[in-house]
């Protein structure tokens, strides 16, 4: 295995844990969401460089798509701001 | 050690998504902690079939030289994650429609506050 | 090949199909007619019934029997799910089509003309599908999705009645703990792969070594299907969930229930079977640890349901609590053969766990169809509303007797059988542990001799004076239980020799159900 | 600070402990130690089912059955979110 | 929505559509397959909730008839099972596979030209299962759209 | 046939039944003895409350949650516990999930 390839897998890795780690953190639920379809899009990308591209489009559609879009619905359904 | 650190990072989303679960205590947060718990149990599966230099399991149009089985990576976590993706989104509709219904009942969505069923 | 043969041969994947063809065609079929749409239902799990019935006659007289999907046999590496069916599984299978028939015709009158039933229906037959594929699955990934199925039915089952803000909440917690249980299966699973590269349960029992990751594993398995079976102190979501469905679904959430009973069982015996017996550190074998874990949880299960259970005041809640107390009988006598593994009296112990998984099912099913019963006459949850009902429902009452005493485990009734071969067998372990299971039983009548007192002794309360007896379907479903209970109380023996000892025999056996499998490897 | 968090801190920590020992415990990412199962759809992929997509082969072919038990759980989410919107009408 | 965005969705909508018919039908021979496609055709559905609004959507395309595709798409996939059983005793037997009739071509062993006439019934099972999924999540997605939409409920 | 061995006892519900039955009619017989001066209708029926008035059947009833008040006084401090256990948080069933998984983790890891 390539070094390079090694390190890109792990700089994606780390964004994931970051983009999750600020999916759970951000008080917006707005923004959160936001945060959690970005760690989708990374997985996903990570999924296609981990030679799985059948995961990679489910993720990418079904993971930042519509679960994004399902989220968005039900935060405009109830109210945006987490609350103290 | 470095070639563990993908591993590393599913503990870290599992527990992060649990950490969400149990101290966060908006309910839409909690159903993303649950997601996040959901995208690293795949993460892991996708990560426990990945072989050195390998291609994907695709015959199509294969690039030239490559010897099966050795070349290509495992298919079967692929299939595993695939269903366990189609499993969250269900899970997550289902939950995120309770939430709504339970918002316009309590008029919260504060875990401390939805606690009618105790003792 | 006869007509008969091919359909045995067939049956096991039949009675998943049936139930759950039906279930699409179901949104279909309602479109027709209400009436169409119950007779249906219940013709539905009739004809699956006839299949578990048919397949039980064969693998009770002539051994397990395998189905493997997609291929007419094993290839090598056993890359194709199989359905390995053992007396064990077959056990469960009936009591699951029995519970899911009475639970149809409790429906029929209980939810009468209420709206979204053709959904209620649908959910229905895919809660019984998943649970009838937990039951006969031999593949570790297909009991996940199986799982899953049953997660997803329940919890929308539970929020059937969605005015009310509570069953909501419940749903929620319902659907909050078995994902995460169920997304730590997973887990579990994936470390399997990872390591043996097989899914197929008996596969698995023939490589396990009993690593490091293998004792993590079980233990990721153990708490999280635990979670699901409603042991202690991972049972709270029970008596709400329970409390708050609607009380005919009860019976089909709690065959699922009983199905992550089966679970642990399925993972304690056949998948971790062969190395039950190993040595660990001080010597001390694993099943001795093993057994104690599961009799700990097991003991906190049944004082904490009996304790709750003494002051809850809604009824449908406090029958919940008892429930988690029956499981952890169920789960004493689980540890106990666990623990005493190899003694004779561990086989009597299993003996009385797996009857008393029928005797739970009988018994608290009809009790909580006594409890729906009262609910649909009177519109009220609480036990302080309610008084003198036994004038006006003489029959409920009837039953509500032979439910309470049986789970109270009063001679002669089934409860008793059952919870007799549990003291007898756990004396041998430790005398303590029957003292605890008999206090237990004593608070248990306690409770429902309260119940009895409250909801139908005592004067009549002037808005309860124009009450009536339950509809006819309901006190059918009632009686067919009160019937079973009465009659698995005075002959015993009828179901244990045919059902319960072949169970317990398959259950240990872990050797014969690994070589059906993996026998030319 | 409240018992609640303490005991949470002191569960996850000691969860987060056991689950890194048992990761290191797995075979290196990238190098699977078992894969005679893998190894043999891949093999047999073509022949058997005549797909040129060895995930496809899996998910509809050799594991079909679980892709059912999946569909089933979109079914059953679908008459779920269905059954509790079932009074939203115009 | 304002007029742009009705636009960007009119243009974009029967891309997406073909798109994910494609990854579809294609599903035995390149990565795709009846789930993904579904999700990219159905994410295509959620551009026009998101373009046209749910009240209007929910006028147009009725929740019932979507769970009746639904419906079917499922009974598809479980009656090609039993099709197997039928043809080829056992359930999700791949009775077309290298049977030289429909889909029934086998690919020669190794790196393969695209030769859309193989796979046996697993292209009728995409088939399905995409019906399946379009119309399921959509209508999860369209149902939760109109009811966050909406004041009252009932 | 009809009695169950437990390896160090037995049951056996139908003798058990039967027993029941003789030991009824016993009693019955020995009741048939008594004397049969209790007569119907008269002042002997009259509950006499030392001379008080009795109350009605609707005040005399115990409500459901009164009726164990001595055992649910005496165990207070149980009580108080399994209530603050029981919170009816979402959040609390999920940490019991976790504290039992690490209970479990250190039994297994350390043997």
């Amino acid at each position: 295995m390539g070094i390079e390839f090694l390190i890109v897998n792990i700089l994606l890795v780390i964004l994931i844990v970051i983009a999750s780690l600020v999916a759970v953190l951000l008080r917006d639920l707005l923004a959160a969401a936001i945060a959690l379809a970005a760690m989708s899009l990374l997985l996903s990308l990570e999924f296609f460089l981990l030679q799985a591209p059948d995961v990679a489009i489910a993720q990418a559609g079904v993971g930042a798509c519509l679960t994004t879009a399902i989220v968005i619905i039900a935060i405009k359904g109830t109210k945006r701001m987490e609350e103290e | 050690m470095i070639e563990y650190i993908p591993f590393i990072a599913v503990v870290a989303m599992i527990i992060i998504g649990l950490y969400t679960v149990v101290f966060r205590r908006n309910l839409i947060k909690i159903v993303i902690g649950i997601s996040i718990i959901e995208s690293g149990v795949n993460l892991f599966l996708i990560i426990l079939g990945y072989r050195d230099g390998g291609v994907a399991p695709i015959f199509t149009s294969l690039p030239p030289g490559t010897s099966f089985p050795e070349g290509m990576v495992l298919p079967v976590p692929q299939a595993l994650t695939l269903t366990s993706i189609v499993i969250g989104v269900a899970v997550l509709a289902l939950m995120l429609s309770l939430v709504m219904h339970i918002y316009r009942k309590y008029g919260t969505l504060d875990v401390q506050k939805i606690r009618r069923l105790k003792e | 090949m006869t007509f008969l043969e091919t359909l045995l041969q067939q049956s096991p994947v039949l009675i998943i199909a049936t139930p759950l063809l039906s279930a699409f065609l179901m949104p279909l079929v309602s479109r027709i007619h209400a009436k169409v749409r119950d007779v249906f239902a219940l013709v539905v799990l009739g004809v699956t019934s006839c299949f578990v019935g048919l397949l039980a006659s064969d693998v009770l007289s002539h051994g397990p029997r395998i189905y493997i999907f997609g291929a007419q046999n094993l290839s090598f590496p056993l890359v194709r799910i199989l359905f390995e069916v053992d007396s064990m599984g077959v056990f469960m299978a009936i009591i699951t089509v029995m519970l899911a028939s009475i639970a149809v015709v409790y429906s029929w009158s209980f939810l009468h003309q209420q709206d979204g039933l053709d959904k209620y229906y649908t959910l229905l037959l895919l809660v019984v599908t998943s649970a009838l594929g937990m039951e006969l699955t031999g593949d570790i990934f297909n009991f996940f999705v199986f799982l899953e199925i049953s997660c997803i039915a329940s919890c929308a089952l539970i929020a059937f009645w969605v005015d009310e803000g509570e069953a909501l909440e419940a749903a929620f917690k319902y659907i909050v703990v078995s994902s995460i249980g169920a997304l730590f299966v997973l887990f579990a699973i994936g470390i399997f792969y990872a390591q043996y590269n097989a899914l197929n349960i008996a596969t698995l029992a023939h490589l396990l070594q009993f690593t490091f990751l293998d004792k993590i594993v079980l233990a990721i398995l153990l708490v999280s299907l635990g979670m699901k079976a409603g042991l202690a102190p991972m049972h709270m979501w029970m008596p709400d969930s329970y409390g708050r469905a609607p009380p005919s679904i009860i019976l089909i959430i709690m065959s699922a229930t009983l199905a992550s009973v089966y679970g642990i069982l399925r993972v304690m015996f056949t998948l971790y079977g062969n190395v039950l017996t190993t040595s660990l550190r001080f010597s001390l074998p694993a099943h001795v640890i093993i057994g104690w874990i599961l009799i700990a949880l097991a003991i906190v299960s049944i004082l904490i349901g009996v304790i709750m259970a003494l002051v809850q005041t809604d009824l449908l809640r406090l029958i919940g609590y008892a429930g988690v107390a029956e499981i952890g009988y169920m789960f004493l006598a689980i540890g106990t053969s666990i623990v005493a593994l190899g003694t004779s009296y561990a086989t009597v112990a299993l003996h009385g766990g797996l009857f008393h998984i029928l005797n739970d099912a009988l018994d608290i099913g009809l009790l909580f169809l006594v409890a729906g019963a009262i609910y649909y006459v009177t519109k009220k949850r609480s036990l302080d509303d309610i008084s003198g009902l036994a004038r006006s429902m003489k029959f409920t009452t009837v039953f509500f007797i032979i439910g309470a005493l049986a789970v109270a485990g009063m001679p002669p009734l089934n409860g008793f059988t059952s919870k007799f071969l549990i003291y007898e067998s756990v004396y041998q372990v430790n005398p303590i542990l029957s003292i605890i299971a008999l206090l237990g039983s004593i608070l248990l009548l306690a409770i429902f001799i309260k119940v009895l007192y409250a909801a139908f002794l005592g004067p009549e309360l002037p808005e309860l004076k124009d009450v009536k007896e339950a509809p006819r379907s309901m006190l059918l479903a009632m009686g067919f239980l009160a019937v079973f209970a009465v009659v698995i109380g005075l002959f015993p023996n009828l179901v244990l020799d045919t059902l319960v000892k072949p169970a317990a025999t398959a259950l240990l056996d872990h050797a014969q159900y690994i070589s059906m499998v993996v026998g030319g490897l | 600070m409240e018992k609640r968090t303490v005991a949470g801190a002191l569960a996850f920590s000691i969860v987060v402990v056991f689950f890194l020992f048992s990761i290191f415990l797995l075979h290196p990412f990238g190098k699977p130690g078992q894969v005679q199962m893998d190894d043999y759809i891949i093999t047999h992929t073509q022949n058997e089912t005549g797909t040129n997509n060895g995930v496809t082969s899996v998910v509809f072919d050799y594991r079909g059955f679980d892709t059912l038990g999946e569909a089933t759980i979109l079914f059953s989410a679908v008459a779920g979110v269905l059954l509790l919107f079932r009074r939203v009408r115009h | 929505m304002t007029k742009i965005v009705k636009t960007t969705a009119n243009i974009l909508f029967p891309f997406t559509m073909i798109f994910g018919l494609y990854v579809i039908a294609h599903g035995h021979l390149t990565p795709g397959g009846g789930f993904q496609g579904g999700a990219i055709v159905a994410s295509g559905c959620a551009l026009l909730l998101v373009a046209y609004g749910s009240p209007w959507v929910f006028d147009h395309i009725k929740d019932k008839r979507l769970a009746t595709f639904e419906s079917l798409g499922a009974i598809g996939f479980i009656t090609i099972g039993l099709l197997g059983l039928i043809f080829g005793a056992v359930f999700f037997g791949n009775f077309l596979a290298g049977s030289g009739s429909l889909f029934g071509t086998t690919p020669a062993t190794g790196s393969t030209l695209a030769d859309f006439n193989t796979g046996g019934v697993l292209p009728l099972m995409n088939f399905a299962v995409g019906v399946k999924v379009i119309a399921g999540l959509f209508v999860i997605i369209l149902v939760m759209a109109y009811a966050s939409s909406i004041k009252e409920w009932s | 046939m009809f009695s169950l061995e437990s390896g160090s006892g037995f049951w056996n519900p139908v003798l058990w039944v039967l027993v029941v039955f003789v030991l009824f009619l016993l009693f019955y017989g020995i009741r048939g003895f008594g004397r049969s001066t209790y007569k119907k209708g008269t002042e002997q029926t009259k509950v006499f409350l030392s001379g008080n008035k009795e109350t009605s059947a609707e005040e005399m009833h115990v409500k459901a949650s009164n009726l164990y008040w001595g055992f649910t006084t005496s165990m207070k401090s149980l009580y108080s516990v399994l209530r603050k256990m029981h919170t009816g948080n979402t959040s609390d069933y999920i940490l019991w999930f976790v504290l039992v998984l690490a209970v479990l983790f250190l039994i297994m890891g350390v043997m």
